[in-house]
């Protein structure tokens, strides 16, 4: 067979994002590899010069729709570092849950689509529908169910009252029996290994040479994981990184996979021990607060041992539960204006996030660097492709969980 | 009676063909969230072909810029008659948030001609299912058919 | 606030090459004009979750040596950082030529205040 | 090496989790930020909407006391809602109906007089 | 002959409505099974028809004569296998049908159609060497590869060749698309060669093969019905099951590459019919 040019992408099912690879096959091998970018390509850094600071929340919100919440956080924090301010216990806490139902939904996500790629049609709408659930817990919380806007500079716009805290915790339980349910699928089933094991193999040098972030870089056998350095509530809830060895897809598969249900553990304890209080900070000043306690072995365990509860697992179409809202909340009064630079690093679903913020001491910004975990993650992917069959190719793009919208801004 | 047949067939069966023209996700994941077991627009006949040649209705989300602009036509063009296109979200309809930035062009209107606007940001399933009915009651009245 | 390290033009290639055999890992580098006739690069590397910033200087116009035959990854980025702001770099192991993002009709590196000041002028 | 085989005759034999949508309507949360609506009778053409809306999206001239607010590019975030100092502007549950055409919202209502012109009035 | 001339007209006929249901009942069932609600039963007609009224467009005059050709192909083994003719020459009327279909897919400059081409000629490579197989292993038992002697026989042909079966159901899932072995096209576009061999066929042309399908599903049913020969409705039971199988296995598999299709394919044919040859011998 003769040497074939075969594009993929921009339009194409298994991606739902205008990703262009120029692909050179031989005998269905693919011998080379050449990316185009610049089909989202919106300019958004750009928006900070002309849109104040606050507005630039919304506007890095929609970077990307998958992760949302976690650019808000990332830029949030970056600004309340160059303003000193000193953000509420409940709220880093509240940022936390937000942040970690981003991940599960995210991942759950790229579970199904990993599914479909590889041609498995009903695990992926398995995955999805457990999605769903985390969909409707983002909008009874949130107010909306994908850009869920909660982050402002100095805290958040919304709060959890206890009957949504218990509501969140049954949905969660019925996600994780439903979880655990398709893990024997996904971990394990033949037909599925075939397809991942020992696909788009990326070795532990590779992946640190070329810079890979997140779930790639943890799938190759390097347990770094942004979260470890304690941002918003991380540092109390003992968090530790989950790590697979194996390198390549499947690893990654199972890195994820493993991390939607460290989530769900992580959004309980953070109910848990969601302090009392405020909010929101008002940002002029820094707030004084009592330095908290990490969380012990034992309390992670009581808490844990709390949820071996059955629940019925289906959707009905019944109205949705009606939720008491938190009564009223404080909306933060900004005063001053941002002056200085941060940089600021969140683990987002697809890896490490960072923003480089630069502010003058006027209403604009005057630089807002956004590096996303896809950006870092298009290197290795160069280097994993060459080599592979064609039947291989959309499972290995999809192994880096690619975010096309926020590689290109 | 043949002819009947067709036009009924044209209200029931309209496969689509997502283009995401540089959207930030929300709205594609939601036009994906349509087709899982919760929303399942299948019940209407609706499949997402990936493929233009095969589709009746093209859904663009996302803003327009500079780059994908040529990509949108060339699919439009490859599209069989008759045929409807469907933009969604506040980026598809008018470029949202972003219709400033400097690559941007602006919504799906200023390339080729949109049938129904989905707004929302993103648009919730249940508005894109609206969407694809209004997007039916429209090729219905071209057809001269009566609901 | 940011903590940097000055950095000189003939220094990139070599701080580059010591940070990776000492085992950092490149992050991404962020440019950014400080007046009109020069630009911040800042090279941000990791190690165990650790950073290190390096800030280079640089008038309009220069030519920066890549470091992307060290750091494989620094790719994209350099490309990014020519489409943005015309900061030219050399041996780029990959070259887009400007236009990694943008179109012909739209080749005016937005991010030059310059550039744009002309623009509306 | 079927391990979905349960989980598919699970499905197979109890009730399919879709909802009948638009046959069935499930509803909205609480709290959900659907269709922004103003209560233009109680407006009082601050600006501060204007000002602070991330999209741009909406036009209040407090000279003629017009509210307008291009619904297709409202991004649903709810900023103008919370900084309004009159409580004039709210969303509702619903999300926006799907439209064939743009769709602005224009509000006219009565621009207020500054207290020295009221005065010069009587 | 007159009577064979109606049963001719009447497969002709029903074949497709038959097909276009069963088309219906599996997509129904598939979403049952994915825990969804599902298209209606009339879905696959409805398609067609809208095929139908679409404006043609196609790349070359060529593809639109390997359409016609792969519908011909298809109704015609329908007609031969319903008026008891050979196997053998059903066999080579289908394979004349699917290599122009092929035919058609490698004229058009789409590489997703090449591709899809090639695959669709290895699973021609994998299939048709396990119909063979069955084919001969009827007529060991039969003593002939006329159809109308199965119906001849005393007791169902299931029971004397029960590992062939198998085999032709390995050939049913590659034949019906069906995951594992949905590599070349399928009916979802959920894949990596966006809809393989159909991607440059579109309007009329696409309702033809669709059609054709129909033809194809009923052919590989009937052969399935043929172990059940005895009485009708063994018959339809028979072929109910194997369906419903045929779906599960669709929904609990993924895809595989086309290479251990083929090695599968030839392994699990030639083994199974070597234990079956023996055990028919050891009778």
């Amino acid at each position: 067979m003769a040497r074939t040019i075969l594009p993929f992408g921009p339009q194409h099912p298994v991606l739902p994002e205008p990703l262009h690879l120029k692909l050179t096959i031989e005998n269905e091998t693919v011998v080379e590899a050449l990316p185009t970018l610049g089909y989202v390509h919106r300019g958004l850094e750009k928006l900070c010069e002309i849109r104040d600071f606050n507005q630039m929340i919304q506007i890095v919100e929609r970077v990307c729709g998958i992760c949302s919440c976690l650019h808000a956080l990332c830029y949030c924090e970056g600004v309340e570092q160059i303003m000193g301010v000193e953000v509420p216990r409940r709220a880093k806490y509240l940022r936390t849950i937000w942040g970690e139902l981003h991940r599960m939904h995210s991942h759950l996500l790229w579970l199904g689509l990993f599914a479909d790629a590889f041609g498995f049609e009903s695990l992926f709408m398995q995955f999805w529908r457990i999605r769903e659930r985390i969909m409707d817990i983002m909008e009874a919380t949130c107010g909306n169910r994908v850009v869920v806007s909660v982050n402002v500079i100095g805290g958040v716009r919304r709060d959890l009252s206890p009957e949504q805290c218990q509501w969140i915790e049954e949905q969660l339980a019925i996600s994780e029996k439903e979880l655990k349910q398709l893990s024997d699928t996904i971990l394990s089933d033949y037909t599925v290994k075939k397809r991942t094991v020992g696909v788009g193999v990326l070795t532990k040098e590779q992946a640190y040479q070329l810079g890979a972030a997140g779930p790639t870089l943890r799938g190759s056998g390097w347990a770094q994981d942004v979260r470890q350095t304690g941002y918003a509530a991380f540092g109390e809830l003992g968090f530790e990184p989950i790590v697979e060895y194996g390198c390549d897809s499947y690893a990654r598969s199972a890195v994820r996979f493993r991390e939607t249900l460290q989530s769900i553990d992580l959004v309980r304890l953070a109910i848990a021990r969601m302090p009392a209080g405020e909010t929101a900070a008002d940002v002029a000043g820094a707030m004084e607060d009592d330095t908290p306690k990490p969380v012990s072995a034992g309390e992670r365990r009581d808490i844990m041992q709390a949820y071996n509860r059955d629940k019925r697992h289906r959707f009905v179409t019944a109205p949705p539960p009606n939720l008491d809202l938190p009564a009223g909340h404080v909306a933060a009064k900004v005063k001053g204006k941002p002056d200085g630079e941060a940089v600021t690093r969140v683990e987002q679903p697809r890896g490490e996030l960072l923003y480089y913020i630069k502010g003058n001491g006027s209403k604009n910004m005057e630089r807002v660097r956004i590096r996303t975990p896809t950006f870092a993650n298009i290197p290795p992917l160069l280097a994993m492709l060459p080599g592979c069959e064609l039947a291989d190719v959309p499972v290995i793009v999809l192994s880096i969980d690619p975010c096309i919208s926020c590689t290109e801004r | 009676m043949f002819g009947n047949m067709i036009n009924k067939g044209r209200i029931k069966s309209p496969w689509v063909v997502h283009f995401d023209c540089g959207s930030c996700n929300g709205c594609d994941i939601e036009v994906l969230a349509c087709l899982t077991p919760i929303y399942d627009i299948e019940r209407f006949g609706i499949i997402n072909v990936g493929n233009p040649k095969h589709a009746d209705v093209l859904l663009v989300t996302g803003t327009v810029n500079q780059r994908n602009k040529h990509v949108l036509k060339n699919i439009y063009d490859q599209m069989p008659g008759p045929k409807a296109v469907i933009a969604i979200g506040a980026c598809g309809c008018t470029g949202g948030v972003f219709r400033e930035a400097y690559n941007v062009v602006g919504g799906v209107d200023k390339v080729i001609p949109v049938d129904v606007y989905v707004p929302g940001c993103p648009a919730r399933p249940e508005a894109i299912i609206d969407g694809v009915v209004a997007a039916l009651e429209k090729v219905k009245t071209l057809l001269g058919m009566t609901a | 606030m940011l903590e940097t390290l000055p950095l000189s033009l003939d220094a990139v290639r070599d701080v580059a090459k010591e940070c990776f055999d000492d085992g950092w890992r490149l992050v991404t580098m962020s440019a950014n004009q400080i007046d009109d006739a020069h630009f911040d690069v800042i090279y941000h590397y990791d190690k165990d979750l650790t950073m290190k910033h390096y800030r280079l200087t640089v008038p309009k116009e220069t030519v920066v040596p890549s470091i992307s035959p060290v750091y494989f990854a620094a790719l994209l980025v350099e490309n990014e950082i020519r489409d943005q702001f015309g900061i030219c770099f050399s041996d780029i192991v990959l070259d887009f030529g400007g236009a990694l993002y943008l179109e012909e009709e739209v080749r005016a590196m937005p991010f030059c205040k310059v550039s744009v000041a002309q623009k509306q002028s | 090496m079927f391990n979905m085989t349960k989980n598919v005759v699970t499905n197979l034999l109890t009730k399919s989790s879709t909802r009948l949508y638009p046959i069935a309507v499930r509803g909205h949360f609480e709290g959900f930020r659907g269709t922004l609506v103003c209560n233009v009778d109680e407006c009082i053409f601050c600006r501060s909407c204007m000002i602070k809306c991330p999209s741009q999206c909406i036009t209040v001239d407090n000279k003629a006391g017009t509210w307008a607010c291009d619904a297709m590019a409202c991004v649903y975030c709810g900023v103008c809602v919370d900084v309004c100092p009159t409580s004039c502007l709210s969303m509702t549950k619903e999300h926006r109906p799907v439209a064939t055409e743009h769709q602005t919202i224009f509000l006219q209502g009565v621009p207020k007089k500054k207290k020295k012109d009221e005065a010069a009035a009587e | 002959m007159i009577a064979k001339i109606i049963i001719a007209i009447l497969a002709l006929v029903l074949a497709p409505i038959a097909g276009a249901l069963i088309s219906g009942v599996d997509r129904r069932v598939t979403a049952w099974l994915q825990s969804r609600y599902g298209p209606p039963i009339l879905q696959p007609l409805y398609d067609v028809f809208k095929l139908l009224g679409k404006e043609p467009m196609v790349t070359n005059t060529w593809q639109a004569l390997c359409a016609y050709v792969y519908v011909v192909g298809a109704a015609l083994s329908v007609v031969l296998l319903f008026t008891g003719s050979d196997l053998l020459l059903i066999f080579f009327v289908l394979t004349v049908g699917a290599v122009f279909l092929v035919m058609g897919a490698l004229a058009s400059p789409s590489p997703y159609s090449q591709v899809g081409g090639q695959r669709e000629l290895l699973q021609m490579l994998a299939y048709e060497p396990l119909l063979i197989l069955v084919f001969a292993a009827i007529a060991m038992v039969t003593g002939s590869f006329k159809v109308s002697a199965v119906f001849e026989l005393k007791h169902p042909m299931l029971y004397d060749i029960p590992l062939m079966f198998i085999v032709l159901g390995y050939a049913l899932t590659i034949k019906l698309r069906k995951s594992p072995f949905d590599i070349s096209a399928c009916h979802h576009a959920h894949q990596e060669l966006v809809r393989g061999v159909y991607t440059e066929y579109s309007g009329p042309y696409l309702a033809m093969i669709e059609i054709a399908h129909w033809y194809e599903v009923i052919l590989v049913l009937g052969l399935c019905a043929l172990f059940w020969s005895t009485s009708v409705v063994g018959m339809v039971v028979l072929v109910a099951l194997t369906y419903l199988a045929e779906i599960i296995v669709d929904n609990v598999t993924a895809r595989l590459t086309w290479r251990w299709m083929l090695r599968s394919a030839v392994g699990v044919g030639v083994v199974l019919t070597i234990v079956n040859m023996l055990w028919l011998y050891a009778q």
